[in-house]
C-alpha cells in the first residue's frame, strides 16, 4: 500500500470532504498559506470562499464555527495551536457542546475543531499544550486523537461527518510520520480503540504521540516485558471495553499522557478502570505524564513532559523488576 | 422603507404583545411560576420589536437578554407562548423547559441563544456566513446592550462581519446601564454608534422609545445588508422602568435608582408614545386600539392557561439528548 | 460566638483587607452595588479607585488583575459568575497561573479571582457551572471553595495575603448560611482540611456546598452508618494526608462534587487515593456527582445536579445495605 | 519633545542594536543554537526603538512579539545579553532559560510577555493602573501587530484604558501582515489607527520607517499620558523583511511574497534611512557611524561569547518554582 505522511493524510481527509459536501468550509488564522501545511493546495482548489483565511480573532473563529453550523454548514474551524482554544472556550465549551441538547435537539452544530496540539519542540506554554483533558471535562463535544496518519484520514473524515461538534486534535510531532494509507474512500468510525501492539505483562493505554513514545518502549523492552500498547483514538466516545479486556490479561495498567496529571485523562480513564476491573488489577493504576507545572521551553521542556525512560521506569516499577536504561529518544521536529 | 397603514398596525400589535407579554413574565415571575430569573425588557421593548417585525421569516435573529428576547420574538413572529412555557419550565417550552429561559425556534430563525453577554457577536458572524453562502438575500439581525459592547467578542464579530462584508445588522439596544454601572462609567463616548467607523460601516443612532424610527433605521440597514453592502449598526437609545433583573435592588452603582426617576423616564413610555403617534395621525381609532389591546389580553390569558396547563418534562427527555444522530 | 452570614463573612475579609493594605482592590463588574451582597459597603468605606465598577470585559478584568499584581498590587477580580471565567481563560490558566514560574521567578502575581459558583438555583448551564476541575488541571493557581461561614472569612484573608494567584470560589447556595465567625482577627492556612463530622464506616470527600449537602445526609444516616465529611478546603494545595488517615479508617470513600465527574475532583482525589492506600481500600473509590450534561435549568436541574438522595445510594450501594429513602432536601435559594 | 544631538545618536545606537542583535539571531536560529523559534524584526526595529528609547526607565512595556522584543529591549536599555541567552536556553536567559524566547527585565519594567497574541492588551491595562494609582507618573506602553488588533483582547483593553483615562500609549506596528494574511484582508479600512476614535483617543499614522518620527509621535502619547490626559493610539507603518518566522515559507495567502518585492522594500530600510538623514543633517560623520557600528559588532560578538559560554539550566531550578513563597 501506498505511504503519505500524517499532515497528508488530513489533507487528503479535507479534501474529499469538501469535494464531496458543498456545506464543508474551512475557516481559519493563515488556512491559505497553511501553517502546518495541512491544508495546502486547498484554497486553489476550493476557493477563497471555502478556504477562509480570517482575522485573529479565535472567540469569532469559533463562534462564526457554531453560528454557521446552526444554520446548516459543517465549517472546519482551523484554530492553528491547540493552545489557542484559551481563548475561545466560552464559544467551544459552553455554545458548540451544549446548544444541541440545551436547545432541545432543535438545532445540530456540525463542525470540527481542528487544532494542533503538543509539545517537544521547545516551543514553550503557550505553543506545546494537550487541551484533552479540557475538552472530555465539558459533556458535548467529540475528541478525537489520532496517532497515525491511517487514523488522522479516517477519523478525519468521519468528524466532518458528523452531526455534532468535534475537537480534533493532531499532534505536530506527528506530522512528518508516514504511514500507509489506502487509496480508497474509509472512514473509522468513533469510540474503537486499536491495540497498536499486543502484549501480555502490562498495558499501556496512550493517545496521540505517546503512542509512538509508547511503541518505542515496548519495543526495546521487547523480550525483557511484553507491553500491551492501546490507543482509544477517540477519548469521547470511549472504547473502554477493549480497555477492560486488556486489564483483565494483563493486570496491569499504565495510563500515558503528554498532558499534566491532576484532572486529567489518566485520573479519568484510571478511575473508570477501577470503578469496572477492581478486582483484576494487581496493582493500583498507574499515571505518567507531565509534570506539575507550566511546559518551559528550551532544554527545561523534557524535564516536564514525559520521556521514553518514563514510561519504562513506570513499567519496571509496576512489575517489581530493576530499572533498565532505554535507548529511546523522545522525537523533537523543529517547527516552523 | 415606507411603512403602509397595515405595517403600523402591525407594529402597534408587536409593541403591545411585547409589552404585555413582558408585563405577564413579571408577573408570573412574582407569583413564583419561573423556574429562573427574569430580565424585564418594560420601557425598553421597542428595539427588539422595531427591529424584528418587518424581517423575513428566514432571516436570523439573535435575541438581547432583556426581556429574554419577547420583543425580539414578538416581532419575528415566533412562539410566544412556548418562550413563556419555557419560563415555566415545562415541557411546552421552546427549549421543553430544558434552559428555563432561552429562546429557540428554528423555523424563524431564531437558532439558539446563550447566557453569556457578548456571545451573541461572533454566532452572530456564523449566520451572516451562512446568509452569504447560501445566497438567498437573508440576514442576521444581532440585538445587544450598550455595555456587552465592552466585550471583546463586540470587536471580533463586527470587524469579522464588515471585513467579509456579511449581511450582519447589528443592534444596540442602549438603555443607559449594564446591571448596576451606567454606560457613561463603562464607555467613554456619548454613543455606542460611534464605533462603526472602526470598521468601516455605518453607525446611525435613533430614538429607540420610538417603535417607527427604529423599524426605519432597521430595515435601511437590513435592505443595504441583502443588497451585499456590509454591515451596519444601529443604536437605538431606550430605557430601562425595571431593575437590571426582577427581585433585585434597582441600584446605580451603590445607589438605589431613586423612584422619580423612573416616573420620569415613564413619560417616555415607547407604547403610550407610538399610542399617542397612531392617534393623531388618524391611523387608528381610540376603539380600534382598545380591541387591539384586547385580543392581546386574551392572548396573555390563554398563555397563562397554556403555561399553567403543560406538564414539567419528564427527566428521560435527556436520556439520550447529548448528541444528534 | 457572634453569628454572621457567609456573604457577610466574604465582606468583612475583603473590608479587614483592604484596611491592613493600601496595594489591596477589588475590580469587577457592579462590584460598588454588588450582584451577590459580598462587596456591598465597601465603595463608601474604600472609594471608587479601590472597588471599580469595570466594563463587561472578562479578558480586561482578569488581564488587568494580573498586570496590576505584577506591578506590585493586591487586586481582587471579581469575576461575578464562575461561569464568565471562561471568557478569560487565557488570562487565568496561561498568564496568571504561569507567569511567576515562566518568568524564573522574577514576577509575582499576588491576586484573587474571585467567583459565585454552583447550581441549585435553576439558572442553567451558563450561570451555574463549578470550574474546580478546569483550573486544577492547570498548575500554578491556588484554589479555595469555603463551605461555611468561618472558612469564607478565614481562607479569603489567607487568599488576599497570598503571593500567588488564588481562586476563591464561593457558593451561591451558600450565601444566606450563618455561622459562628469570631470578632477577633484570624486566619486559615491553606491545605489544611477540616473533618466536618467524624465517622467510622464511610468516608465522604467533598468541598463547597456539597459539605452542606453531605453533612445532611450524614445527620440523616446517623445511626445507621458512621459517616466521615472531609472537607479539604483548598483543593490546592491539598490536603492528602487527612483524607488518607481517614480511609485508612473507613476503607470505604466517596468523592462527592457538584461538577460533572470526567476529569473531574473525583477522579483526582479517587486517584490519588488509589495511588496512596490502594491496600486500606475495602472496595474501589465512588464518584457522586453531576450528569455526564450541561447543566439543565428549571426542574430538569435535579435530574443533573447530585442529590442527596444520589449520596445515600452511593453510601448503601458501597456498604453492600439495602438502598432507603431520604429526607434531606437540596437548598434552592432564588438569585437575584 | 525636541531631540537633542545626543538623543538622535543615542537612537541611532539603539536602532543598530536592535538590528544587529536581530541579524545575530537569524542566524543562531540558523545555526540551531536557538531552542525555539525566531521571528525577525528585520526591516520593522524602527517602532519599537523609537517607541521606547526616551521612556523612563520606571516606565513599562508589553514588547512586541515581532523581534521577539529586541527592538524594544534595545530601546529601553534592558539586558539584551541575557535576552539573547534566553533563546539559547541558557540559565543566563532573562527567564533562566525556562521560556526559550520572553523577555523579562523588571528593573526596566518588561514585567513578563506571553505567547497568545493579542494578550498583551488586558495587561498593559493592568501596568496603566498600577502607574494611575502609583501615582508618580509611569507610563505603560504596548506594542502589538497589525493583525494582533483583530483580537477582543484589544477592544477591551483599549476601552477600560479610555474609559479609566489610564496612562497607557499603543504603538501599532503595522507591518501589513499577520503570518500569512495582508491585514487588508482582514482589516476593512487602511489604518488600525482608525480604531483610536471609537475610544476617544489620539489615533495617529507616522512612518514606521523613520525611527525619529516614530520617536516623536510615541513621546507625544507619553507626555499626554503622563500628564493624566489618558491613552493614545501610535500607528507605525513599517516593513517586514523576512518570513513570519525564521524557516517557514514567506507566504502571503498561498502563494510566495517575490523576491522582488522584498527587494523593492529594502529600499525603506529604517537604518539605512536613519544613516543618511543623520549624515545630510550633520549630525554624525561616516567615521562615527562606523565607530558606532563597530562598537555594537563587538557588543554583539561578546553577546555570542556569553551565549556560548552559559551552562544549560539545571531542571533542580523549576523544583520549588511554581509559587512565590
Ligand atoms: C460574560 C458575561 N459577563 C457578565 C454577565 C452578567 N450580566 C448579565 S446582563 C449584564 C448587563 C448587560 O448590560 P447591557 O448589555 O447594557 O444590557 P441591558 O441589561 O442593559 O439591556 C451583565 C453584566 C453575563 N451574563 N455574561
Ligand atoms: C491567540 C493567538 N492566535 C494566533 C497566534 C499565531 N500568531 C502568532 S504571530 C501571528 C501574526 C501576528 O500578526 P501581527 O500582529 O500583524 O504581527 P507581526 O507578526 O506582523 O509583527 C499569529 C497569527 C498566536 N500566537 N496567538
Ligand atoms: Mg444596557
Ligand atoms: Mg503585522
Amino acid at each position: 500500500m501506498r505511504e503519505i505522511l500524517y499532515l497528508q493524510a488530513i489533507n487528503e481527509a479535507l479534501a474529499e470532504e469538501m469535494s464531496r459536501d458543498e456545506t464543508v468550509f474551512i475557516i481559519g488564522e493563515s488556512v491559505q498559506g497553511s501553517t502546518f501545511n495541512t491544508t495546502v493546495g486547498l484554497v486553489q482548489r476550493f476557493g477563497p470562499d471555502r478556504v477562509m483565511d480570517a482575522p485573529i480573532s479565535e472567540n469569532g473563529i469559533a463562534g462564526a464555527a457554531v453560528g454557521a453550523a446552526t444554520a446548516g454548514y459543517r465549517p472546519v474551524a482551523d484554530l492553528m495551536f491547540g493552545d489557542f482554544i484559551y481563548c475561545c472556550m466560552d464559544e467551544v465549551l459552553l455554545k458548540a457542546a451544549q446548544w444541541h441538547m440545551l436547545h432541545a435537539e432543535k438545532v445540530n452544530v456540525p463542525l470540527v475543531f481542528k487544532a494542533a496540539i503538543g509539545g517537544y519542540s521547545g516551543l514553550c506554554n503557550e505553543h506545546s499544550r494537550c487541551p484533552e483533558a479540557v475538552v472530555l471535562h465539558h459533556p458535548g463535544l467529540k475528541l478525537v486523537l489520532p496517532s497515525d496518519p491511517y487514523d488522522a484520514k479516517g477519523l478525519l473524515k468521519t468528524a466532518i461527518r458528523d452531526n455534532n461538534p468535534v475537537c480534533y486534535f493532531y499532534h505536530k510531532q506527528l506530522l512528518p510520520m508516514t504511514g500507509e494509507v489506502p487509496e480508497e474512500e474509509y472512514t473509522i468510525p468513533f469510540g474503537v480503540a486499536d491495540v497498536k501492539r499486543e502484549g501480555t505483562d502490562v498495558t499501556v493505554v496512550a493517545t496521540s504521540f505517546q503512542v509512538s513514545l509508547a511503541l518505542g518502549v515496548a519495543a526495546e523492552m521487547e523480550g525483557k516485558v511484553s507491553v500491551e500498547v492501546i490507543d482509544p483514538r477517540t477519548l469521547e466516545p470511549l472504547d473502554l471495553d477493549t480497555i477492560l479486556e486488556s486489564v483483565r490479561k494483563t493486570g496491569r495498567v499504565i495510563v500515558l499522557d503528554e498532558d499534566t496529571l491532576r484532572c486529567g485523562i489518566g485520573a479519568e480513564i484510571g478511575m473508570q478502570i477501577m470503578e469496572n476491573a477492581f478486582d483484576f488489577l494487581d496493582a493500583p493504576v498507574k499515571r505518567v505524564g507531565a509534570a506539575n507545572m507550566p511546559i518551559p521551553g528550551g532544554v527545561l521542556e523534557k524535564t516536564c513532559l514525559p520521556q521514553p525512560q518514563d514510561l519504562a521506569n513506570a513499567i519496571t516499577d509496576l512489575l517489581g523488576m530493576d530499572r533498565f536504561e532505554l535507548a529511546v529518544q523522545t522525537a523533537g521536529v523543529k517547527l516552523l | 422603507m415606507r411603512f403602509k397603514k397595515k405595517d403600523l398596525v402591525r407594529l402597534y400589535r408587536n409593541l403591545v404583545r411585547a409589552r404585555k407579554f413582558d408585563q405577564a413574565a413579571i408577573r408570573l415571575l412574582g407569583e413564583g411560576k419561573f423556574t429562573s430569573f427574569f430580565h424585564a425588557a418594560y420601557g425598553g421593548e421597542a428595539p427588539g420589536v422595531g427591529g424584528t417585525t418587518f424581517l423575513r421569516q428566514d432571516d436570523y435573529i439573535y435575541a438581547h437578554h432583556r426581556g429574554h428576547g419577547i420583543p425580539h420574538a414578538a416581532g419575528k413572529g415566533a412562539d410566544l407562548f412556548s418562550f413563556m412555557a419555557e419560563h415555566c419550565g415545562k415541557i411546552t417550552g421552546s427549549c421543553k423547559g430544558i434552559t428555563g429561559f432561552h429562546a429557540c425556534d428554528p423555523e424563524y430563525g431564531m437558532l439558539g441563544a446563550g447566557g453569556t453577554i457578548g456571545s451573541a457577536f461572533p454566532v452572530s458572524v456564523g449566520w451572516g456566513l451562512a446568509a452569504q453562502k447560501a445566497g438567498k438575500g437573508q440576514v442576521a439581525v444581532c440585538f445587544f446592550g450598550d455595555s456587552s459592547a465592552g466585550r471583546g467578542t463586540m470587536h471580533e464579530g463586527m470587524n469579522m462581519a464588515a471585513n467579509w462584508r456579511l449581511p450582519v445588522v447589528w443592534v444596540c439596544e442602549n438603555n443607559g446601564m449594564g446591571q448596576f454601572v451606567p454606560i457613561k462609567d463603562a464607555y467613554p463616548l456619548e454613543d455606542i454608534a460611534s464605533m462603526a467607523a472602526a470598521y468601516g460601516m455605518p453607525g446611525v443612532v435613533v430614538d429607540g422609545q420610538d417603535v417607527v424610527a427604529v423599524a426605519e433605521a432597521v430595515m435601511a440597514a437590513v435592505e443595504r445588508a441583502r443588497k451585499g453592502k456590509g454591515p451596519s449598526l444601529v443604536e437605538c437609545k431606550c430605557l430601562r422602568f425595571r431593575p437590571h433583573v426582577e427581585g433585585a435592588p434597582d441600584w446605580v452603582h451603590a445607589e438605589v435608582r431613586p423612584a422619580e426617576e423612573i416616573e420620569r423616564l415613564k413619560k417616555r413610555d415607547p407604547v403610550t408614545l407610538y399610542r399617542k403617534k397612531l392617534l393623531k395621525q388618524g391611523i387608528l381609532t381610540e376603539k380600534e386600539l382598545e380591541k387591539i389591546d384586547g385580543e392581546i389580553d386574551a392572548e396573555v390569558q390563554e398563555m397563562e392557561r397554556f403555561c399553567e396547563t403543560g406538564a414539567y418534562p419528564d427527566p428521560s427527555i435527556l436520556q439520550n439528548a447529548l448528541y444528534a444522530d
